[in-house]
């Protein structure tokens, strides 16, 4: 087995009584894409937050390309190459998308203190970006201010900025959320596609994506992991069935 | 060109034709009032930079204001009487020397301030500036060394190779030179990286901290240069009057400054030297009106206020505000 | 045709003292008549800001070309602006401040004060309490130079103990805690020096607060723009001024009159020199035109009008010699106004004449 | 009867004009599903309906009422409850606070909100902006329950769901449509829509461009309007 | 002893001064989120109709009942007229209004009263001083400001805790469009707060005026003094601008009475002096190292 890209072991956090991370172990392997999937509120987010260093666990380690990288902050790490999306769409609002995009791909050169040059004018940052566009489903929207966006459109310009910090592993909380039948079946061809660059980890509710993208699944409960599997796996897993796939299975 | 630098350069040239015009038909004191916007406005665009850019709204820039002019008055009288300042060093009455020791002082403060004040964000920040600027202000009143309360004067003005500073014309064109080259460094400042970083930072903090760059340090350079403009405004300003008080420092002083860059157009090249004029173009037309002419001031001020969102500059360009 | 430029207060929280100012300077001029049609008077409003003053002083040099300046209420605008008035030739006669600075080392020909040196009254108040009795007196002013001025002033002239010596912020508004010092403090007088509200909010506060032992200060307190305001927490109250409603000369009679007539309005002391001030004015161009520096300098130093302070003269350093008063506040059919009871110091200079030299 | 029509609403964010003509009606007790890829005016044409967005043409009708006078509030007490894309809710408030800050009598009381979400009941006294993504959603459904509409608006109400819950909430929908509610839902899931929506309408740029039963999208029309 | 006994007093008592002084702000700005510049404005309004109302009528009572009032028009007509306008735009256009509304304030106020300052004094019932256990004689008037700000405290925070018009305006403040959207008359109820907030700044400016000064200007150091208290307490936060207040009024009265006795050894004559600017600076310094440490003030939620 590969070296894994990311991993985690047992992270903990807790909101005073509440256990959100409970000795949560888990790795991302080079290639993959590795769902994590499981109720509302059982921790995804935390967990994503905890890998990004917007919040510090109570305990246990993350390594990241072999480093360990608990002592770095959230610029530090994006930097090194993880790249997060939001569950909740973060963008610049009076910047045009492409401003929105160029700014990512310029946090991944990570040259900001040049003071002279233009910045609409620096084909090193807008051709890049109007690339990273087109690959979100965004050609054609680069001069729109993002506040002007729907909600939608809003979610492909989160991908789009993530895929433009040219990571080494992408952490996506829900990017299928609000995309609409179409914007969902190109994001799964994209996503697909995208694993052979960087692994991803992959937060999401819509089970169609999921069964259709994951090698492998982990599902969270109340903090803890209860199954890692196939898809195939998963779907069988009664307990899984029960707390959270319902129907779907 | 954009329609917006269009208006930059029509503002900056309206000012200068002001100037010329009035010392044409003999009004000197118009020029002087002409350097006072000039002044004024640099100060604005400074304060610009942090506050319109970096949406970092200070409420104490009248501290690095105050120094600017501070370390103009004391290094004139300190030349005005042989006394050496500390370590030895003569006082000068050099321009050229001034300048740069009173941005760098101001720019220091700047430093000193910023680092502690950036821990803090929106309204918290207005009052830890302000905080400072107090301090700086209360200091300035209860040090004897320097006039206290009775301010600081040295009856003439410093000096600039080849020209004498002492007419107002020349002085204006001092001034408006340096309001010129303020903008044009504001110009490229905000549209450079680090420009598009700085307006990221406002925005949206969380998100620029996830494309990997941290907002401490890049408001911390803005918040700088910002106090070193206006530094170099208060030591103008110092020259204009040929005398400093801690009055400069005073929070009027601060809200003055803001108001100049809100009533300009927050966030746009030019609107502070717009925001400048109106505003001392209305102090000067309405103080023979009127005993209570602050009022009608405050009268338009409102108006334009409630009718023109985004400032003087907003409402030529018909647009609230640019990212 | 002279062109005299007045700076002074007319917006904000310090209004009034400079509307008192230029009525009572309008008043000579309206009742000089025809003697006053040369005078040409711009009136520009100063905000109570320095830098706000020297431009209009520029101005009014510049562009106006006037002869001369008076009008300044502050004493830190009038540090900004008078120095350079008088460097380049002009002259400034002073209605009211008039900080050491300029008595001394400082002082010009062009220069010259009709009210009084900044430290006269307080030096008056010091007198008064030798006079009166007191042993240990607890003495307060604001942190800032006039402030620091004024204590000194006091400590001159006065003989006795000082119990303890406070100076409070500048346009601070609640006294509580120096009261509670003045009652540990075991003083037999208080005297403070707090122009303006700080001054009207320490009378009540001092007046609600129990403690008895007597107040003096100087005339600012209790002259008629802020009395109305303290009320009867004033009452009693012993004050050294120059110049009083009741000062009895005709002069000073057909002021107190005209002025009510006109104004409606008793005048305060800033009224009277805003008075004497056009008056002295008047009195130099009957005898000499700025533009003959040297003759108008001698006609205003030989100080030839009728004050309303009586007695009137030119000390060297161009400050007045005069008398200076303690007076009462007393209740004169409902309205408070102040009485004078004593003579503090008879023909006072001021302390720095021995180092000006001009 | 009719509760809700929109006849040929036109409405524009500043200069850019967003909706060019939409139309639909809705009768009481009806579900009606409004369906059309990102960024074709869905929520724009709700935001019209609650007031949010002023209309520059056309008319909308609450029974016989012209709604196209009102503010927002009147509108809302009118009986529209709406589930805002982006659930939006008071991030400093509580969740029991997000529930009862704009509650009106009826049915619909707060045992009942957490009879339907449990897991609300549990984190009563917790800032919203603290609650996980899913949470939050239940929350905006619950806070617009709370104000006991008559014609209940949601737009993408199962967004970040997970799938039991989502099962939970369209089974809500069917009791709620069965107690006579009317609904008007934006969602993107065609499955749970068929289940209950009585009608859909499309909207493509701007203008409702077709309007019919679920089992009437064929799939050229999916393909056409819906891009699947 | 019993000197420092009363100065704590003395700081316990200004502290209640500043809530009362601050108790407007506290909702408008606190509350409601507006920058409101021209708080001091109508703090002076409030002062200026007590004192023309006790001076026409000989009541000072009725004087306080016309400043809640007064102010309380001023409030809700500035609101709708202005402030209702500014809720969508930058924060920093409500900066610009308010600043516009302190000169129209201040100079209308000069224009109806004159220039000079207006006499308002304490009715007797309220005049004099008590002697406390302990041997401490203390004014009446600054015990019954001491008795109000605990009762503003105890009012604004069952409001703004306890009620489902607190509850409101906060959603309010965190989004309008969605509160307006669930059918809740923002508008009305902005207006009624406003007015509200006012009246207390009204009040306090008649209570607070009583012991000061009335005259134009006087509601400028004010401001600041409010600003400092509510935010140092964090912003929203009842107990903060309570707590805040405190600290201010402690910090800043003993500041003055310790700071030159503490100097006195290092200093000599000098300390009077230096010890009064270093006092002067200390409710900022105070702010300052609060905000540094806890950049949301004391109580204030984190953003
Ligand atoms: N700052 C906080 N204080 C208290 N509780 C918190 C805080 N942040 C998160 N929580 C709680 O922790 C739990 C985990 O939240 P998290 O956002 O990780 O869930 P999630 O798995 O992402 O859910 P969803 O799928 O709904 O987004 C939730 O119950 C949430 O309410
Ligand atoms: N605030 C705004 N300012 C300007 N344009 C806007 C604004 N909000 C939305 N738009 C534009 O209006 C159009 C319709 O947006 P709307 O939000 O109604 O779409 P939608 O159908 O709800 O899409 P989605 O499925 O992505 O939520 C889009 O093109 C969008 O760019
Ligand atoms: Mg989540
Ligand atoms: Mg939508």
């Amino acid at each position: 087995m590969a070296e894994p890209i990311l991993e985690l072991t047992d992270l903990r956090k807790s909101f005073g009584a509440l256990k959100a991370t409970d000795g949560v172990s888990l790795t991302l392997l080079p290639g993959e894409i590795h769902a994590l999937i499981g109720p509302n509120g059982a921790g995804k987010s935390t967990l994503i937050k905890q890998i990004v260093g917007e919040i510090r666990p109570d305990s246990g380690t993350v390594r990241f390309m072999g480093q360990g990288i608990d002592a770095l902050d959230v610029a530090a790490r994006a930097r090194l190459g993880l790249a997060r999306s939001f569950q909740v769409s973060q963008v610049i609002p009076d910047f045009t998308v492409l401003q929105n995009v160029m700014l990512a791909v310029m946090g991944a050169q990570g040259r900001v203190f040049r003071f002279l040059r233009p910045a609409l004018r620096d084909p090193g940052l807008t051709e890049p970006a109007a690339q990273h566009l087109e690959a979100a489903g965004l050609a054609g929207r680069e001069g729109v201010k993002a506040a002007a966006l729907s909600h939608g459109e809003r979610r492909k310009l989160e991908i789009a900025m993530a895929l433009a910090l040219q990571p080494r592993a992408f952490l996506l909380d829900e990017p299928m959320a609000g995309m609409g039948l179409e914007g969902a079946q190109q994001l799964t061809t994209l996503l697909s596609d995208l694993r052979a660059k960087a692994p991803i980890l992959l937060v999401e509710h819509d089970m169609d994506a999921v069964f259709a993208l994951a090698d492998r699944i982990s599902v969270l409960v109340y903090g803890r992991l209860i199954a890692t599997g196939t898809v195939a796996e998963i779907r069988a897993n009664p307990e899984v069935q029960r707390s959270y796939l319902g129907e779907e299975a | 060109m954009r329609r917006e630098a269009i208006l930059d350069i029509a503002i900056f040239a309206l000012l200068v034709l002001f100037a010329l015009v009035a010392f044409a038909t003999g009004q000197n004191f118009a020029v002087t009032i002409a350097t006072k916007i000039a002044i004024l406005a640099l100060a604005g665009v400074g304060l610009n930079l942090a506050l319109g850019y970096g949406g970092l709204v200070s409420f104490g820039h009248a501290a690095f204001f105050g120094i600017g002019g501070y370390v103009t008055a004391i290094l004139a009288s300190h030349a005005a009487n042989y006394e050496p300042l500390a370590f030895g060093l003569p006082g000068t009455t050099q321009m050229l020397v001034i300048w740069p020791v009173a941005m760098i002082v101001a720019g220091i403060a700047g430093l000193v301030i910023g680092a502690l004040s950036l821990g803090t964000s929106g309204v918290y920040f207005i009052m830890v500036t302000l905080a400072f600027a107090q301090m700086l202000y209360y200091l300035a009143v209860s040090w004897p060394a320097y006039g206290g309360e009775d301010g600081l004067s040295f009856y003439v003005r410093n000096s600039f190779p080849g020209v004498n500073t002492l007419a107002p014309v020349p002085f204006f064109a001092i001034c408006a030179s340096l309001l010129a080259l303020a903008l044009l460094v504001s110009a490229c400042l905000t549209r450079s990286r680090f420009g598009l970083a700085l307006q990221a930072t406002r925005q949206n903090p969380m998100r620029t901290t996830a494309t990997g760059i941290r907002p401490f340090p890049v408001r911390l350079v803005a918040f700088v240069i910002s106090a070193m403009i206006c530094g170099l405004a208060g030591s103008l300003y110092a020259d204009l009057n040929r005398f400093v008080s801690p009055a400069s420092m005073s929070w009027h002083m601060s809200g003055e400054i803001m108001v100049f860059v809100i009533l300009g157009g927050v966030g746009r090249l030019a609107g502070p030297i717009a925001g400048a004029a109106v505003f001392i173009a209305l102090e000067q037309l309405l103080g023979p009106v009127s005993d209570y002419w602050l009022g009608l001031v405050g009268v338009l001020l409102l108006l334009i206020v409630l009718f023109a969102p985004g400032g003087i500059t907003g409402l030529i360009l018909r647009e609230k505000r640019h990212g | 045709e002279v062109k005299v430029g007045m700076i002074t207060t007319l917006s904000g929280g310090g209004a009034g003292l400079g509307i008192d100012t230029r009525d009572g300077f309008q008043l000579a001029l309206k009742q000089a008549g025809d003697k006053a049609k040369d005078i040409e008077l711009l009136i520009e409003d100063d905000q109570q800001k320095p830098d706000v003053a020297v431009q209009i002083a520029d101005k009014m040099i510049q562009s106006d070309n006037v002869d001369v300046l008076t009008g300044i209420v502050w004493s830190n605008l009038a540090m900004a602006v008078v120095p350079a008035a008088v460097g380049q030739g002009k002259f400034y006669l002073s209605t009211n401040a008039a900080p050491s600075a300029l008595a001394g080392k400082g002082c010009n020909p062009n220069y010259f004060s009709v009210s009084y040196q900044n430290d006269n009254l307080h030096e008056a108040a010091g007198a008064y309490a030798n006079d009166a009795g007191f042993k240990k007196v607890f003495i307060m002013a604001p942190n800032y130079p006039a402030g620091k001025d004024s204590l000194a002033g006091f400590k001159r002239y006065y003989k006795g103990d000082i119990a303890s010596e406070v100076y409070t912020q500048v346009g601070q508004t609640d006294y509580a805690g120096e009261i509670a010092q003045i009652r540990a403090s075991g003083a037999d007088a208080v005297f403070f020096f707090l122009p303006g509200g700080m001054g009207i909010a320490f009378m009540k506060q001092y007046a609600g607060s129990g403690v008895e032992t007597p107040v003096i200060g100087p005339a600012f307190s209790f002259s008629q723009d802020v009395l109305p305001a303290v009320g009867e927490a004033a009452l009693g109250v012993k004050n050294t001024s120059n110049w009083s409603k009741d000062i009895d000369n005709p002069a000073n009679k057909a002021f107190v009159e005209a002025f009510q007539a006109d104004y409606n309005r008793l005048p305060s002391i800033y009224a009277a020199y805003g008075y004497d001030t056009a008056n002295l004015l008047l009195s130099a161009l009957e005898k000499a035109q700025p533009s003959d520096a040297e003759a108008f300098r001698a006609a205003l130093k030989e100080a030839s009008f009728d004050s309303v302070r009586g007695k009137f003269s030119f000390g060297p350093n161009n400050h007045p010699i005069q008398d200076l008063y303690v007076r009462e506040v007393i209740d004169e059919n409902g309205t408070l106004t102040n009485k004078i009871i004593a003579t503090a110091m008879t023909d006072h200079g001021d302390a720095y004449a021995a180092e000006c030299k001009m | 009867m009719t509760l809700l029509s929109l006849e040929n609403v036109t409405a524009s964010y500043g200069q850019i004009a967003v909706l060019h003509g939409v139309t639909l009606s809705l009768a009481e007790g009806e579900v009606l599903a409004l369906m059309g890829r990102n960024g074709m005016g869905k929520s724009t044409t709700i935001k019209a309906i609650c007031r949010l967005l002023r209309p520059t043409g056309g008319t909308i009708r609450l029974g016989a009422e012209d709604i196209g006078g009102l503010l927002p509030h009147q509108a809302a007490r009118r009986g529209l409850g709406l589930v805002p894309e982006g659930r939006r809710v008071f991030g400093p408030l509580t969740v029991e606070e997000n529930l009862t800050v704009a509650a009106r009598p009826g049915d619909w009381t707060m045992a009942r909100v957490t009879a339907l979400f449990p897991r609300l009941g549990e984190r009563m006294a917790q800032q919203a902006r603290t609650l996980s993504g899913g949470e939050q959603q239940m929350l905006a459904i619950g806070r617009a329950l709370m104000t006991n509409p008559r014609l209940l608006i949601l737009d993408e109400a199962t967004e970040g769901l997970a799938p039991v819950v989502r099962q939970e909430i369209w089974g809500g929908i069917r009791a709620l449509k069965s107690e006579g509610l009317s609904i008007l839902v934006v969602d993107k899931s065609l499955k749970e829509l068929a289940s209950v929506a009585d009608r859909a309408v499309i909207l493509e740029r701007g203008r409702s461009v077709w309007t019919g039963t679920l089992p009437e999208i064929t799939p050229d029309l999916a393909q056409r309007w819906l891009g699947v | 002893m019993t000197l420092l006994i009363e100065q704590a007093l003395n700081g316990l008592q200004y502290g209640m001064m500043l809530f009362v002084m601050a108790a407007g702000l506290t909702l408008i700005f606190g509350v409601m989120g507006l920058i409101n510049l021209a708080h001091g404005s109508l703090y002076m309004v409030g002062a200026f109709a007590c004192a023309a109302v006790a001076a026409a009528t000989g009541s000072y009572w009725l004087g306080l009942v016309a400043s809640l009032i007064a102010a309380a028009f001023v409030g809700a007509l500035v609101e709708r007229l202005v402030i209702r306008r500014l809720y969508t735009r930058d924060h920093l256009d409500q900066v610009l209004a308010t600043f516009a509304l302190i000169l129209i304030f201040s100079e209308g106020t000069r224009w109806l009263f004159g220039s000079f300052p207006l006499y308002l004094s304490l009715p007797p019932a309220l005049a004099g001083a008590v002697s406390l256990p302990g041997g401490v004689t203390y004014p009446v008037f600054r015990l019954v400001i001491i008795a109000v700000g605990a009762l503003i405290a105890l009012g604004l925070w069952l409001l703004i805790g306890r009620t489902r018009l607190g509850i409101r305006i906060r959603a309010g403040e965190a989004d309008r469009e969605m509160i307006s959207a669930l059918g809740v008359d923002i508008g009305a109820l902005y207006t009624a707060v406003f007015a509200l907030g006012a009246a207390l700044a009204g009040m306090a400016g008649a209570l607070v005026g009583t012991l000061q000064s009335v005259q134009v200007g006087m509601g400028e150091p004010v401001l600041i003094l409010a600003f400092v208290t509510v935010v140092i307490g964090g912003i929203g936060s009842i107990k903060g601008a309570f707590i805040g207040a405190l600290l201010v009024g402690i910090t800043d009265t003993l500041g003055k009475a310790l700071l030159p006795v503490l100097l006195q050894p290092v200093l000599g004559a000098g300390a009077g002096p230096v010890g009064a600017a270093l006092a002067s600076v200390l409710i900022y310094l105070l702010m300052a190292v609060v905000l540094i440490w806890r950049p949301q003030g004391l109580y204030g939620a984190r953003a």
